[in-house]
């Protein structure tokens, strides 16, 4: 790595800083690591290094059997493992041509956004905190704890859920689930309020991150940044509208985009997911339909020879599964996450280029990613 | 004999230990407050309540292991906690807690001296204790704390400015140096200088937060991106006493703010004849009260804003509050001037 | 007999610091000296009963510009190696000559001070304010006003020439 | 940053040697089951699209507008796979990219996929890509050989900088013309690429099997170990 002396004018030379920031840092979210080479407090460049956490799960995943799989997969971004078990169940759903029952893709839809509300409970926390405010930090974790605990009466587990089987569900709802969902909604509703009480206009919080991180909607497209980095660039594109799964064509909600493109953007398309996800919640809870929670699913599962790609719209993005069945075995040949951490990660680096070291972290905050995603 | 020796001794020995009780229980305040302002308990183990998680908080700081780094500058880097804590401590030489009483029939005033330049030495003795945060961060020998000496170096010489000159407008109402004068003048004129001086006042707390290091300027120990800042690489006691510099400081700020601007010891109102029964409370206890106000305030800001970046932070201080300091000094001069 | 104890004690102190200063090798200790030498001039105000000074001498020259001083130590990382400096008899004469420069000046000023006989530089008495701040501030103003304009204005051509060299660009 | 590109490992070498063989490896080759688990797949099916189904415009558009990009085309569960020659696979890229009718602006993902028995270019590297003006997608995959240059396509989608380390990163396909061609899961030191059939699964991967059969019977054995 070349560093070039930096001239201010004839008489001072001054050399540039570099910095390594992580892989054990307070605000990397994991074990992320960027090399940071600064001048003075600035940016000039930065190398973004992942892989602490690779676990090899495609790997492994190659020498699992179909429905192992599911629970490693928990694992990957493990603040929404339901919208990951989605992913792959649907996925492998695709492969075989399985039918799966209109309840199950209610109670999938369901998770799939409970599950976005935990993740971006987290995420509105970890961002808030890594900016300075504290307290946002607990009052989200709060929020998260009900959602975790609404999970743990379904599934038996807070955190991996292993919520899900090929063509359907593992276990139907408990009886008055649905009640407390609807009762979780509710209260989230203020809370949201609350949030944005003690952040959108406080301009503290505004002058952290208005304009800080702007990238246009072309540029976020051509760099791979999908979900709410994105969206806050405005580019309408959202898999549950586009290429609907689960319930999602039955469902009404809207996609927020921004406009601007920078940090308060993302705050606020991630902040008005909040209510549309309580809003699909409801019209699920509303509308769920009664009937087999499975669909008809041959007792060795075993897809025909082929491969496909199935996305679905994970809390943080685009996440897309690729496999290849041979046709013979009983795991897959080839298994493939696109992990929409990984590529939103990889818009780290343009974005901070030029600006200070307290905007890398709000800028890493902004992207929402989970390291358990990235690295796999 | 007793006069000179035996009081000012007694005195200082009050003085001294008093604060130092009050910073670790200032710690416990903080971290009780916050908890309560995001719907938690706090500390709650160790006595009813937590009211002695100081005493294992300092147990357990004195009992660690005490690291130096291998390439620090072992000298400074031993020498920057005391020299952070010095100041912090003798500030309170001069800070006055009451007015003169009888006690045991002899005349003791409730503060250790009266110097006549009493305000002018606060504000050089704490310029002194930027010292220590700068040098601990350059002894470290590591980049992050490095990196937070040069933002502490920057923001506390900047906002020193406004402070200073917000405390000369006061000086120019009060026309003395000296502490008990000052909260003399207020008395005199019937007036807490906040009402007279608000924009003052009001520079005065944000600077002092600034000065501090408390958020939303936290700076120079910003967790998120320096890792802890200066304070980094320090462990145990020496760490310690970096932590309970910082919240006698705070203490310091609120005792010269109440001082300056909430009148010190005196009650509330001190014109109004009708409150006159509210002086069965010592003045002592009123000057206490209105610290902890202060300190009350400074925690709850920090339990709500998030925190400022280096350059906000430096425009802040040299686009805002100079200038308004600078106007606030000359329009007190003129209206002093004209009106005496 | 304690004003004079105390008073040679801390210009030993004083003395042995700024020696202590230009010998030192690292940077930081040496500015670090230099602090403790503000802090004992200070402590000789102090004794000569002029605290406003002492005060001032702190804060301005303890407290703010050798933070400062400090502030480019740390950003301009002086530790190079020995070779790297430059040869220190190259500015020899020059260093010799204004130091005989300096030295003559201070004996002129002690063979001319010597001939006159003693007065008071300000004879309070003559001062219609008492109180150290207010003395100071009343000969700033009177007697000493112009020399205070003329450092003023010399502060401000500093300041503006400051600018001038960090904003090249403008 | 960018490092000279190192040239992947060399080719795995070929068939086991006609050496001794381990006679447990000999017993399980005789059992039906295993020797039907023994051949491993020679390549994905990429069945043709059936005949009634209409080829996209975008295909046909870029099958004009490149000749000789097209190689083959497939259809499966919905999804159209476009079969590309390694040579023209940037020309192709970027008419993908910029043509009105395909507008394929946003690269999902690009992958490999290892096909051990295949000779002449056991990886498949795959692309796959979105539009989001016409909201349709695709799949260009090539067919490419062990050491045999991928020219990057970091040039039309920057987004598969990252994802282009990760394929070079896993199963070492020499990308070529990459900006920053380095690792980026596994450490800088690492040796072999874990992603391909003939990484071990198990021990320290400096041991890299330097014979893919040897993985085969390893799985073979772990299979029969799952069936019984």
């Amino acid at each position: 790595m070349e560093t070039p002396a930096v001239h201010h004018g004839a008489m001072f030379d001054t050399s540039e800083l570099v910095i390594n920031m992580g892989p054990q840092h307070p605000s990397t979210h994991g074990v992320l690591r960027v090399v940071l080479r600064l001048d003075g407090e600035k940016v000039v460049d930065a190398d973004v290094v992942i892989g602490y956490l690779h676990r090899g799960i495609e790997k492994l995943s190659e020498n699992r059997n179909w429905t192992q799989i599911i629970l490693l997969t928990d694992r990957m971004d493990y603040v929404a493992a339901a919208t990951n078990n989605v992913g792959y169940c649907e996925t492998v759903e695709k492969l075989m041509s399985i039918e799966v029952p209109r309840r199950a893709r209610y109670i999938r839809t369901i998770m799939c956004e409970l599950q976005r509300i935990a993740s971006h409970c987290l995420w509105i926390g970890t961002h808030a905190m890594d900016i300075g405010a504290m307290t946002v930090f607990l009052y989200a974790f709060r929020e998260r704890e009900l959602i975790l605990d609404l999970f743990e009466e379904m599934c038996g587990a807070r955190l991996t859920y292993n919520s899900m089987r090929i063509g359907g569900l593992p276990l139907d709802l408990p009886p008055g689930w649905d009640k407390k969902v609807l009762q979780f909604c509710s209260i989230m509703d203020t809370k949201i309020d609350e949030y944005e009480e003690l952040l959108t206009h406080n301009r503290i919080w505004l002058e952290r991150t208005k304009g800080i991180g702007v990238i246009s909607g072309a540029d976020a497209v051509a760099l791979g940044l999908s979900g709410p980095p994105l969206r806050g660039s405005g580019v309408p594109r959202d898999v549950r509208k586009d290429e609907p799964y689960a319930a999602y064509e039955e469902m009404q909600f809207d996609v927020p985009i921004g406009t601007a493109g920078d940090t308060y953007d993302r705050y606020l398309v991630r902040l008005e997911e909040f209510r549309q996800s309580l809003r699909i919640i409801r019209q699920a809870t509303d509308g769920l339909p009664e009937g087999p929670i499975v669909g008809k699913v041959p007792r060795l599962i075993k897809p025909p020879a082929g491969e496909t790609y199935h996305a679905i719209e994970s809390p943080k993005g685009e996440l897309g599964y690729f496999i290849v069945s041979d046709g013979k075995s009983t795991n897959p040949y080839r298994f493939r996450v696109r992990p929409p951490s990984f590529c939103n990660l990889q818009g780290l680096r343009p974005l901070i280029k030029g600006h200070l070291i307290a905007d890398v972290v709000a800028l890493i905050g902004s992207l929402d990613v989970v390291l358990g995603e990235v690295d796999r | 004999m007793i006069d000179h020796f035996v009081i000012p001794l007694v005195k200082i020995l009050v003085v001294l230990n008093a604060t130092l009780v009050a910073v670790t229980y200032m710690v416990l305040l903080e971290r009780k407050v916050i908890a309560w302002a995001q719907s938690r308990l706090g500390p709650m183990r160790v006595g009813p309540y937590g009211i002695l998680q100081p005493v294992a908080d300092a147990i357990k700081l004195m009992i660690k292991e005490d690291i130096t780094p291998v390439r620090a500058d072992k000298w400074v880097f031993t020498a920057a906690p005391i020299i952070s804590m010095v100041p912090a401590l003798i500030v309170y030489a001069v800070i006055p807690f009451g007015p003169e009483v009888t006690i045991f029939g002899r005349k003791v005033a409730l503060y250790i001296t009266d110097v006549n330049v009493g305000l002018l030495y606060i504000v050089s003795v704490a310029s002194v204790g930027v010292y220590g945060i700068i040098l601990g961060g350059y002894a470290s020998n590591s980049k992050f704390p490095l990196l937070a000496s040069l933002r502490a170096s920057a923001q506390l010489i900047s906002y020193e400015v406004a402070v200073t000159l917000t405390l000369v407008s006061v000086i120019l109402m009060a026309g003395s140096l000296s502490m008990v004068s000052i909260v003399r003048a207020q008395e005199s004129s019937h007036l807490w200088y906040a009402f007279v001086q608000p924009l003052a006042f009001g520079i005065f707390i944000i600077g002092g937060l600034a000065e501090t290091n408390r958020a939303p300027f936290d700076l120079p120990e910003a967790e998120q991106e320096l890792t802890g800042g200066f304070h980094t690489e320090y462990s145990g006691m020496r760490f310690a006493l970096f932590f309970l510099a910082e919240y006698a400081n705070m203490i310091v700020v609120s005792s010269v703010a109440t001082t300056l601007f909430l009148g010190g010891w005196l009650r509330p109102f001190p014109n109004v004849a009708m409150l006159g029964f509210l002086d069965f409370i010592p003045a002592w206890i009123w000057f206490l009260v209105k610290s902890f106000v202060f300190l009350y305030v400074f925690i709850w800001i920090r339990a709500t804003l998030p925190r400022y970046r280096y350059d906000q932070l430096m425009r802040l201080g040299w686009k805002v509050l100079i200038p308004l300091a600078i106007a606030n000094l000359v329009v007190t001069g003129i209206v002093k001037v004209l009106l005496l | 007999m304690e004003q004079a104890i105390a008073f040679y004690f801390i210009a030993a102190c004083i003395l042995g610091f700024a020696v202590l200063v230009i010998s030192t090798k690292d940077t930081v200790h040496s500015v670090l000296f230099l602090v403790l030498d503000f802090l004992f001039v200070a402590a000789l105000y102090v004794l000569l009963g002029a605290p406003f000074v002492a005060a001032i001498q702190i804060l301005v020259y303890a407290g703010g510009i050798v933070v400062l001083y400090l502030f480019v130590v740390m950003l301009v990382n002086l530790k190079r190696p020995p070779e790297a400096h430059s040869d220190p008899h190259r500015h020899g004469r020059i260093g010799f000559s204004l130091s005989a420069a300096v030295l003559a000046e201070l004996g002129a000023i002690a063979f001319y001070s010597s001939k006159l006989p003693a007065t008071p530089i300000a004879p309070g008495a003559t001062m219609p304010v008492t109180g150290n701040t207010e003395q100071v501030g009343w000969l700033l103003y009177t007697s000493y006003l112009i020399p205070f304009e003329i450092a003023s204005m010399l502060l401000l051509v500093a300041m503006i020439g400051a600018i001038v060299l960090a904003k090249r660009e403008l | 940053m960018a490092e000279d590109p190192k040239t992947p490992e060399p080719p795995a070498g070929p068939a086991a040697p006609a050496g001794p063989k381990a006679p447990g490896a000999e017993a399980a080759a005789a059992k039906p089951p295993a020797a039907k688990a023994a051949a491993p797949p020679a390549g994905p099916p990429d069945p043709p699209p059936p005949a009634d189904m209409a080829v996209p415009s975008f295909i046909k558009t870029l099958e004009a507008a490149v000749p000789g990009s097209v190689a083959q085309v497939s259809y499966y569960l919905g999804d159209w796979t476009v079969i590309v020659p390694v040579t023209h696979l940037l020309e192709a890229a970027r008419h993908l990219c910029d043509a009105a009718d395909a507008g394929f602006d946003f690269c999902s993902d690009v992958t490999a996929i290892d096909w051990p028995p295949r000779a002449e270019g056991r990886f498949d590297v795959v692309y796959c890509l979105y539009s989001t003006r016409h909201r349709h997608r695709v799949r260009l995959k090539v067919k490419v050989g062990d050491v045999q240059p991928v020219p990057s396509v970091t040039g039309i989608w920057l987004a598969a900088d990252w994802l282009e380390r990760e394929v070079y990163d896993m199963f070492g396909v020499n990308v070529t013309g990459h900006p920053d061609r380095r690792r980026i899961l596994m450490p800088d030191d690492w040796q072999g690429f874990p992603q391909r059939k003939d990484y071990p699964l198990e021990g320290p991967g400096e041991l890299l099997m330097e014979n893919p059969l040897d993985w085969l019977r390893l799985r073979q054995a772990r299979e029969q170990a799952d069936i019984e």
